[in-house]
């Protein structure tokens, strides 16, 4: 999780000190607060996507509400408000429904332990089981939503749009909006749930690892899969030697098929493994180089 | 081939792209950017004929069918495809074959349209930053959500107009000419190495290392297995089981430890 | 067409199935009632035409091929098909196909017979757990064979002798006029989802649910490689191998622990 | 394990006291015992067969001849007959075969023990080795003995009975019979060897766990290929809205292929597991089920 | 037909056989060895005609596709049978089929002359173990490349001389006679069977009893997706996939324990 | 690892008390000995190989100059001589070229040790350490350079070959021969540098174990591999009865495919359990077998 912690660290200017102050009793979260945080992560969701934050103040926006209940100390607000602008990127419903049910019972765990005057948890506490958590869950979020749901409903009703009938593109719409949302908000309730129990755990250690290992095994396990179905890079090249027709993608089809699009991904994340998360740079070296290869017909 | 909309309906279809790929209708944008399917319904009714629209629209989805954007990039932007190829083609009278020929490079280059967004997008995290330091609440929601859809506006709408009021003869006859030139050979492989960005983002940060040979697990089943046509589905639920007896072997250790 | 048996036909045949339904023949009759082979062989020496006995047999056989009743429930009951068809089929000089879709429709309702001998069968607990108290081997071997054989007795032969006597020319009518159409579709319906019983039945007795992810597994598998028609010996070595490997994987642990 | 616990309580009316007392000593079980006990289950085998103590009465008349020699006492043999009357389903040569073996030997073990007035395997330990044992071996065993070699013999001799020789009935069945019959036998001694070892591991705990682990695994393995070859339940629910048909069962299989029948298994599943194993109940609810469903072309 | 090669060119050629199945290039002499090409080559040169030579060898490669030596069984030696037939074809005006006629069984043939070259090598480790024990390593060296190499020449070279100066006629003739007949399939069944000792002299050596499900499960996925056509290097990487989640499964309780 | 103790201790005449002297410091490992000791292994690799000691005498070939420059005294030379002539089988490059690496190092570490009259790494552990790799790495080695490289090759400049082009042999040739010197010499640096590092933990135990057993597992999957798609035993024996056609390896296909092929290789693998490792033995009893077998067309 190295890498996690120096985007945090890159981003982080502020470093507060984290011994708990006495702050005002917050009030209870109600169903209704977490329908007015999905809501919110749900409208503002990929409005101001960046790419040193990603999707990060859409989360801190959908918090804003509860927040607002929780930290009635103006300082405390304040901070919260920071921490949730740090880099997060994560799939809307799975992810980012889940965590946002989860952070905010970490929130009012620390905010009430703050009341008491108990020990609370921590900033990083709260940091990390969402920076832990919100790659897996993107990882099946887009296949499940995005992959497969989406995919579901328009090919169902593909043939009414092959009539000429506008339900063809209205239906799969409305019922890709509905479900995701309705989900959605389970899913934010469901992570609300979890965290007030884990709320303990996470801060002893205890099974929140094994949660975490198990969504990183299915989530890098889809990412695979998304690979090996979506990138598609091949050669293009072709040599002729003595009147034989050399096709590079055959040879190489021989050696290992999918090998330009796995080594294409391999070393991107090489490259993101040495030189920190660097989006725009990666985007760029990337398009710089699939121009070039493929401009000589390379690939 | 004379082809002409009206200021008005260039204008609608240009505010309506603007609104999906400002994203500011919320995640419900997803498969209206994801699929032409809403935007050419939409051309169907500014243009006054949706049974036309609609069969276009449908043959340019199937090129689109099963796009995903893990981690941020999508390699083509098919709703801002069809917003221009979908008049273009009913105004010409094109086959949707056709259509497909111009929505696929138009696609392409939205693309690196959607992407621009998020570079002007940055524009906006200082002011973020600041409210946020200062526990505005309101100020803070303003800049998160009115800023950058400002900006998304500011560059859709005028962009989309343009092509659509000056450019669709003109994009209708560049487009023939490039035909299947390097310049679309070119857009088109970068479109298909592009997903591995988001790819490799979203395996940086679920960051565990020591999980990766379930990542090469998946790619190497899904191409060995190509020719099964296995649903996206099983090979989810392939993954929840893995992942559950890994976590089982594992904690039982730790249990035990 | 006219069809008639002897009463000496009718009523031995009835005996034959009265003896493998009750299943007093041993292990033996597993293979007797799933299969319809032996009883259309004993069917053909009854009536005097084993050649064409065996022919019609042959065909109903391919549509049970591969029946398994893990936890008792058997969704058809293939013998008692054959007992019916076989005969009918013969007196009637019907083709194979004709002998199937008689056959198919009696195996259904006979596998509801089947189960139906489970509920009469309790009869005979009461006086099981009374002799078995008294310590009375004897008397406990008689409750357990004799009494359930009687059961099975005074059920299938009179059932079985009345369908052939005096049923075969009314079955044959009733089958081809209900032909293809929604009983056949339910008794059908309702034989393939019955399968599920006797699987839930033996999970439940298993009883791990830490192990469920195997069923999974091996559900999906066989899903995902339908195309591929792998072996069942094959998956019971994949399952065997499984199961060493995980139990390798955990014994360590405790061997440690 | 717990539903097989409940199952136990449940027939189990006369709870009996385990202090052991002291009995005369046992009879040597012969290679002769071992065949008249296999024989015994072989023949009862599903004659008695009813919904609420399946196979036991079966797996009682088999070992009748065995406790005899092992339980001098009266009532202890009493006592014996009881416990097995107890629920009990398994396969017959896997599961049966190799469990008549182990329940002989352990039986040996505590008649013997109670007879030298030392600690005897207790009559739980017993049973929870027999049950514990009945589900793999049953899932095993049907794979295998019905499932495989059955239908290999049948295909191999099919083409006989098409020519119409009787032989292509006769010959699959005596095959089977006699295959199953040997290999039956030898399961039981195998069973009774491993038992005799296993005695005092049993009593210990030691590596059982890992072969009921094991067995179980395996089990569940081949229930889930079985289930997914076997079960047939589709949808031919169809409908038309603006001229065009909606077939649901492709609409499943864009799904996820094989959805309805693992849905039924599931259910049933999950009934079992809140209800307690009442599989007459569970017939009747599912045949009702699927008759409704049916009857409107549902599936 | 009048067959007949020159004494220089027989014996050349014989030398070129020695010098690959005595191995003494060193492991460049594997793919020699493996693949009829090389030896074709020569051949071609010898006798001053590539291009015929190259056509029947690349049909006689075709045969060998694939050939691996595991633990030392190859099951033909495909130069050995291109040193004889390529020459045969060429003077004969064989087809490339012709050639791969006799191509085969002379290859067979050849396997167990490459197999008594281990018997005779034997002779040569008595003098390896008394200069060992000496210390002495410019004995020790001789004793390891001069003595097995002389060994291989003294076989070799003589052996295919003889056949292809007096024998291409014969071996042309016995060849077309044995046809398909049962010395052939003999030769070919154990050529096919032979495969197995290399493996299991590997997998004795590897000699881990606890692993061997991993042999077993890559045996059956090879036999369950053979229809799949799946790479020898995909295989490979499961393989390793299946080695790393072993070994982090194991090791963490070694760690722990 | 019993077997290849087995073997060891059948080819190990004098066997030697441990107990380290004080010896004569040794020259410093070079590069250039590294390539000389590589070149030797690679040269002499196949030249001497016999049933009994397999490729041993190849692999002391290749370790002559590092050995002389190692153990200026002269008993230790020739004990060390002695060790490398034991049984010793594995593949070229992967196996060949990392061991002599490994090996060369563990014998510096030893030879220091001994005149500095610090304890030494045994041969005992030497041994372990190349016995316990050479198995696996010949299996992995051997799919990767025979298996996949050389036909790679092969496949991709064979169009040449058909077109009469004598480059359709010379450049498979070439390709293969300077790839596989090329990596097979940085793989003897490869196993240098992980032996030097290793030399420590090999003494105290350590990760090595986890090394070996994953290498292991790779090792026999391959095998298993090679075995499904190399070995070919199939029946032909067809009987007639009653004009019907029985086809044996038909029914055999029906019962398990792959049979006969795996029962081969797992008859002679338990007959080497059984028996040790008496490969000439082996080979004469399988040779005969497949004789008698075919010339009934059994096989
Ligand atoms: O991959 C997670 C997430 O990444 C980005 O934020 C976008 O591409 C989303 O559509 C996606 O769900
Ligand atoms: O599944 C175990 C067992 O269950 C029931 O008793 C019957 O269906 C048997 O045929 C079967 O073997
Ligand atoms: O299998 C390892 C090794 O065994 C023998 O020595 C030969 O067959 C080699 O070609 C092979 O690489």
């Amino acid at each position: 999780m190295s890498e996690t912690a120096d985007i945090q660290a890159t981003n982080d200017e502020a470093v507060q000190e984290d011994t708990p102050k006495r702050i005002p009793q917050p009030d209870k979260i109600t169903n209704k607060d977490l329908m007015k945080s999905w809501f919110g992560w749900w409208w503002a969701n990929e409005v101001p996507h960046t790419f040193d934050r990603m999707l990060a103040p859409s989360f801190c926006f959908g918090l804003i509400p509860s927040l607002k209940k929780l930290y009635k100390d103006h300082d405390e607000l304040a901070k919260a408000f920071q921490r949730h602008l740090l880099f997060f990127n994560t799939q809307a419903t799975w992810g980012g429904g889940t965590l946002t049910g989860v952070t905010i019972s970490l929130e009012e765990a620390r905010a009430k332990a703050m009341a008491n005057g108990e020990e609370a948890i921590s900033e990083d506490m709260i940091n990390n089981t969402k920076v832990g958590l919100m790659g897996p869950l993107a990882g099946i979020g887009d296949s499940i939503d995005s992959g497969t749901v989406q995919y579901i409903f328009i090919a169902i009703f593909l043939p009414f749009a092959q009539k000429g009938n506008f339900l063809g593109a209205l239906l799969p719409f409305l019922c890709f909006s509905i479900a995701t949302f309705i989900y959605g908000y389970y899913l934010t309730k469901m992570g609300y749930t979890l965290g007030r129990n884990a709320a303990k755990e996470i801060m002893t250690g205890g099974r929140m690892a094994g949660i975490i290992d198990g969504l990183g095994v299915m989530g890098l396990y889809m990412m695979g899969i998304l690979a090996g179905q979506y990138i598609t890079v091949k050669s293009y090249l072709k040599f002729d030697i003595n009147q034989k027709t050399f096709d590079v993608q055959k040879i190489l089809d021989t050696i290992m098929p999918g090998m330009l699009p796995l080594l294409t991904v391999v070393l991107l994340y090489l490259y993101f493994q040495k030189q920190g998360l660097k989006i725009t740079r990666g985007l760029l070296y990337l398009t710089g180089a699939l121009i070039v290869l493929s401009i000589f017909y390379i690939i | 081939m004379h082809v002409t909309l009206s200021v008005w309906q260039a204008l609608l279809i240009a505010i309506w792209v603007a609104l999906i790929e400002s994203r500011i209708l919320g995640f419900a944008t997803l498969t209206m950017r994801f699929s032409p399917l809403m935007t050419g319904m939409m051309v169907g009714f500014i243009m006054g004929d949706i049974k036309q629209a609609m069969i276009v629209t449908a043959a340019i989805q199937l090129v689109y069918m099963g796009f995903v954007a893990p981690g941020g990039a999508l390699p083509a932007e098919p709703s801002i495809g069809a917003a221009i190829a979908v008049p273009v083609a009913i105004l010409g009278h094109m086959s949707p074959q056709g259509a497909i020929a111009i929505a696929v490079p138009v696609a392409l280059l939205g693309s690196y349209l959607y992407q621009f967004r998020f570079f002007l997008n940055t524009f906006a995290l200082k002011s973020m930053d600041r409210f946020a330091a200062a526990g505005n609440a309101r100020g803070l929601g303003f800049s998160i959500m009115v800023i950058p859809a400002c900006i998304s506006f500011a560059l859709f709408i005028p962009l989309i107009f343009i092509a659509l009021y000056f450019g669709a003869p003109v994009i209708s006859s560049v487009v023939s000419n490039i035909g299947h030139g390097t310049i679309i050979h070119v857009l088109n492989s970068v479109g298909g190495g592009l997903a591995a960005l988001g790819i490799a983002i979203i395996m940086q940060v679920i960051g565990k290392k020591t999980l990766l040979p379930f990542f090469f697990l998946a790619y190497f089943m899904s191409v060995a297995f190509a020719k099964l046509d296995i649903n996206m589905t099983i090979y989810a639920v392939f993954g929840a089981i893995f992942a559950i007896i890994y976590v089982m072997l594992t904690q039982r250790n730790t249990d035990k430890g």
